[in-house]
């Protein structure tokens, strides 16, 4: 019973951080909704029994993904200011 | 008894990680003699396929469902052969191409290497998880190439093509996970029979529509032309032909091969008119708005939307009552494959050296260039031939054999479209060889341009026009598998 | 018009998720094929005893052997894209300016180390319990993020030929195991090893591909972060 | 219902977001996450499926290792050509069709 209550928690905080990290305005929190997404993946990837894939998509899905994703926005930042200036 | 199987997929890998170990604009010379190897060991293949049939190659030694099989048989055989004998002028005209051209050279080797290898794994495997990746594999090469020009206009094109081609693998592994998911396998040769021996689900049906939908948008089927243009009109001329000629070919087999050898059950009649009704739709607007283009090479990344168009043709008239229509509406599109490949290879290797001479991709920059480079213009002329389907070219044997299909079947609708395509293909080569035989302008100069740059665009021209002589040898090695 | 696009796109992808959401539940388990029960009973052959990595590397190793040309694929795409600059150590002087990344500095001292030993660990053991090459391999990458992030590494310039070496080291490794497979132990077979030394063989690609994979995925950041440092420069 | 099918159709679900929102969404970041995210739910429908009876299947988690480095490796790609437009128009949207 516990096991479905988390699963079904788990199942709403994915789609939830998953639309958000679409529609919100704010890039970067766009990017960090995704990482945190990415890490609610890998919780869900220990669920199915695949430890595998669960250090895979921490470090890759959510890490690396992550860290190349909030760069670019870095980047993307700088480029505004300066064109603003 | 040597087997090249295993060469075919491994040398190319390898070619690809040394040419990248060679450094940035290394590998012209490894990749000449790495095509003439793999050249060799692919007529060694089509022979045996000729002699000994169809056949399996378990990787691994598993055999399916565990491991990985190949799977080799006449059409993969032509295919194997057509991409080799494509690529290997196309190799000496990039070399000479590059020594003019610095801008995109950076690591065209690598890349172009990893193509081919993409192609040739995709070609040969039999397991629709492993295609996915052979997909993945053919599609970054590929944009990675596009972009490597590196100005604004090929990147956005770069982006967009990714784009679009990633949405079409994604679509593709949903089908691939759905299909898992029935049956509890990924191999074709477990597949196959057992979507004809059971019930057909629901998910099946599901999994096989985003299965082609994904395929369609590589292929760039109107209306999923959209991404074509920009991506092969703006890439450098080498990069151009290897795209419009074998990157696209490459998906449009696989919906042959997942149509023939996986769905068969699921293929209804509407399915294939609705295929055969897009590709007349992609004849004629591909066709009117190359003929509205002002850019040479736009020109001809649009006649290849148009000359898609053909190939999609074959899905209803090969579900037509009369086997030797259906037949021949079989080799009529295979022919068109190939030749298409040829000429279309040869056409933008010869936009290449026009726009090179004239400094600007502009039509109407090319007054005079009849007299500058006259053996070019002629490749471009005899590529065109084979667009129009004139006799005696390999463009003439496919369209007669489509529309002889459809004669036979009393398919009136499909030779008309046909006959307009033919006709429409003409006003466009005519456009151009028209601007071309104008006298030049005054004050205009063309920039001279190396000799051996203009030969491997009119060899591939003359193997599309004399492929006609020999197309009983390609149909009967399709035949033998 | 726009706006009835973007509607009926909605509405299409609505009727496509509910339609997959459907066929999901109305699914019959497979009764013919049963793929998991196959693995186990051929576990022995494989050279390893955890099930995903035979999978991986044996079972199904030709998908892993292209799918680690698509992620070099990937860094050739990444590469061209940088064009040729110098490597600079700008990184180091401009990210050390703000205060707080000297604690982050102090940290990754302390984490590093451990990090590689992690990603060691994870390597040997993917024998027989998760882990393995994509995951050493990934570890070894975030080190090389962290190590930049904090100003200690510095971007990468065009690759010289060391660095080019240690990106394809593991996929000629692989290549190698196979070719050399291919003649002499099993002539004409792709990727069929001996299943007396599969285990040894595995092993050996997968410390070559850790190398590998760790340097790719690094670089994929590591050659990418350098645009700001660039545009910064030409100012 | 067992956890793996729940897991399944939220796959289905994400893969939805996903396509919706690469073919919608004109911000190429915006798309890039949106493929990430596609990716995902592809990902939990393949093993989702292939452990409906709850036993645990190496092949499909074998897939999806695979298929999340591939994901990577498009990532990486993506973002340095979106890079490069932004360093030459100033711009993170695509212009529109031709």
């Amino acid at each position: 019973m516990s096991n479905l209550v988390l699963d079904l928690l788990l199942v709403i905080a994915l789609l939830w951080s998953a639309l958000r990290s679409l529609m919100t305005p704010n890039l970067f929190h766009a990017v960090v909704l995704f990482i945190v997404f990415g890490l609610l993946m890998a919780i869900v990837w220990v669920r199915l029994h695949a430890p595998d894939i669960a250090l895979a998509e921490a470090a890759i899905g959510a890490g690396l993904s992550g860290a190349l994703l909030l760069d670019t926005v870095g980047y993307l930042h700088k480029k505004q200011r300066e064109s603003l200036s | 008894m040597f087997d090249p199987i295993p060469w075919l997929i491994l040398l190319p890998l390898a070619w690809g990680c040394l040419a990248f170990l060679a450094g940035v604009g290394r590998g012209g010379r490894l990749a000449f003699a790495g095509l003439i190897i793999q050249l060799a060991l692919t007529i060694v293949l089509a022979r045996q396929i000729a002699m000994e049939g169809a056949r399996h190659y378990a990787v691994g030694g598993w055999g399916a469902p565990l491991g990985i099989d190949l799977y080799v048989d006449g059409l993969t055989g032509v295919m194997l052969l057509l991409i080799h004998v494509v690529t290997l002028p196309l190799v000496v005209y990039a070399r000479a191409y590059f020594s003019c051209q610095a801008e995109g050279v950076g690591y065209f080797w690598p890349l172009t290497l990893f193509l081919l290898a993409a192609m040739n794994a995709l070609f040969m495997s039999a397991d629709i998880f492993n295609i996915y990746v052979t997909l993945e594999l053919l599609s970054l090469a590929a944009v990675g190439l596009v972009a490597a020009a590196g100005s604004a206009g090929p990147i956005a094109a770069a982006v967009r093509y990714l784009l679009v081609t990633l949405l079409g693998s994604g679509a593709y592994l949903m089908g691939v996970a759905l299909l898992y998911g029935t049956y509890g396998s990924v191999s074709l040769t477990v597949l196959g029979p057992l979507l004809a021996a059971t019930e057909i689900s629901a998910a099946v049906f599901l999994a096989a529509m985003l299965m082609l939908t994904g395929l369609l948008l590589k292929t760039a089927l109107f209306p999923f032309h959209f991404w074509l243009p920009p991506a092969h009109g703006s890439a450098p001329a080498p990069v151009s032909a290897l795209l419009s000629a074998l990157v696209i070919k490459a998906s449009f087999y696989l919906i042959l091969r997942l149509w023939f050898d996986l769905f068969a059950p699921l293929v209804t009649i509407p399915v294939a008119q609705l295929l055969g009704g897009l590709g007349a739709a992609a004849i004629l607007w591909g066709s009117v708005l190359a003929f509205m283009q002002v850019r040479l090479k736009m020109l001809v990344a649009y006649s290849t939307v148009a000359q898609i168009g053909y190939l999609f043709l074959l899905f209803p008239l090969m579900m037509l009552p009369i086997p030797e229509a259906a037949e021949s509406a079989l080799q009529g599109g295979m022919m068109q494959l190939v030749a298409h490949a040829l000429a279309k290879a040869a056409m933008f290797a010869a936009a290449g050296v026009m726009v090179l001479s004239a400094g600007k991709d502009d039509i109407a920059l090319l007054s005079g260039m009849s007299s500058h480079l006259p053996l070019t213009l002629f490749a471009f002329a005899l590529a065109g031939v084979t667009l129009m389907g004139l006799p005696p070219s390999g463009g003439f044997i496919a369209k007669w054999l489509l529309i002889s299909s459809a004669v036979n079947g009393g398919q009136w609708g499909w030779v008309a479209v046909m006959i307009l395509g033919g006709l429409l293909s003409a006003a466009y080569v005519f456009k151009v060889l028209c601007q071309a035989f104008l006298p030049p302008v005054a004050g205009v100069k063309f920039k001279p341009v190396r000799r051996v740059l203009e030969w491997p665009a009119f060899l591939l021209a003359l193997i599309s026009l004399l492929l006609g002589f020999r197309s009983g040898e390609i149909l009967s090695l399709l035949g033998g598998g | 018009m726009k706006n009835l696009f973007n509607a009926l796109v909605i509405v299409l992808f609505a009727v496509l998720g509910l339609t997959l959401i459907w066929v999901i539940l109305e699914l019959q388990p497979p009764t013919h094929v049963h793929l998991s029960k196959q693995v186990l009973t051929q576990l022995d052959a494989s050279g390893v005893t955890h099930p995903v990595t035979a999978v991986l590397l044996n079972f199904r190793g030709y998908d892993t052997l292209l799918e680690v040309m698509v992620l070099l694929l990937a860094l050739l795409g990444v590469l061209a894209q940088i064009g040729k600059r110098e490597q600079r150590n700008l990184s180091a002087w401009f990210r050390l300016s703000q205060p707080y990344l000297q604690v982050l500095l102090w940290l990754v001292r302390m984490i590093v180390p451990l990090m590689v030993l992690v990603a060691g660990y994870l390597l040997w053991v993917g024998g027989h319990q998760p882990g393995g090459a994509f995951q050493a391999g990934a570890v070894l990458a975030a080190a090389g993020v962290l190590l930049n992030l904090s100003g200690v590494l510095p971007s990468w310039a065009e690759p010289a030929w060391n660095l080019r070496t240690g990106l394809v080291f593991g996929l000629l490794v692989f290549l190698l195991v196979a070719a050399a497979v291919m003649v002499v132990a099993s002539p004409g077979l792709l990727l069929q090893y001996p299943p007396a030394s599969a285990g040894m063989l595995i092993l050996l690609i997968e410390m070559g591909l850790t190398l590998s994979l760790g340097l790719i995925l690094a670089g994929l950041f590591l050659f990418l972060s350098g645009d700001a440092i660039e545009d910064e420069a030409e100012k | 219902m067992s956890s793996a099918l729940i897991y399944a159709c939220t796959g289905a679900a994400l893969f939805v977001f996903g396509v919706t929102g690469l073919i919608l969404l004109s911000h190429l970041l915006r798309k890039i996450l949106a493929f990430n995210i596609m990716g995902s739910g592809i990902f939990l429908v393949l093993v989702g499926l292939g452990q409906r009876s709850g036993t645990p299947d190496p092949i499909p988690q074998a897939m999806v290792l695979t298929g999340i480095v591939v994901a990577v490796a498009a990532t990486g790609l993506a973002l340095a050509l979106v890079r490069r437009l932004l360093h030459f128009t100033g711009e993170i949207r695509l212009p529109e069709e031709p």
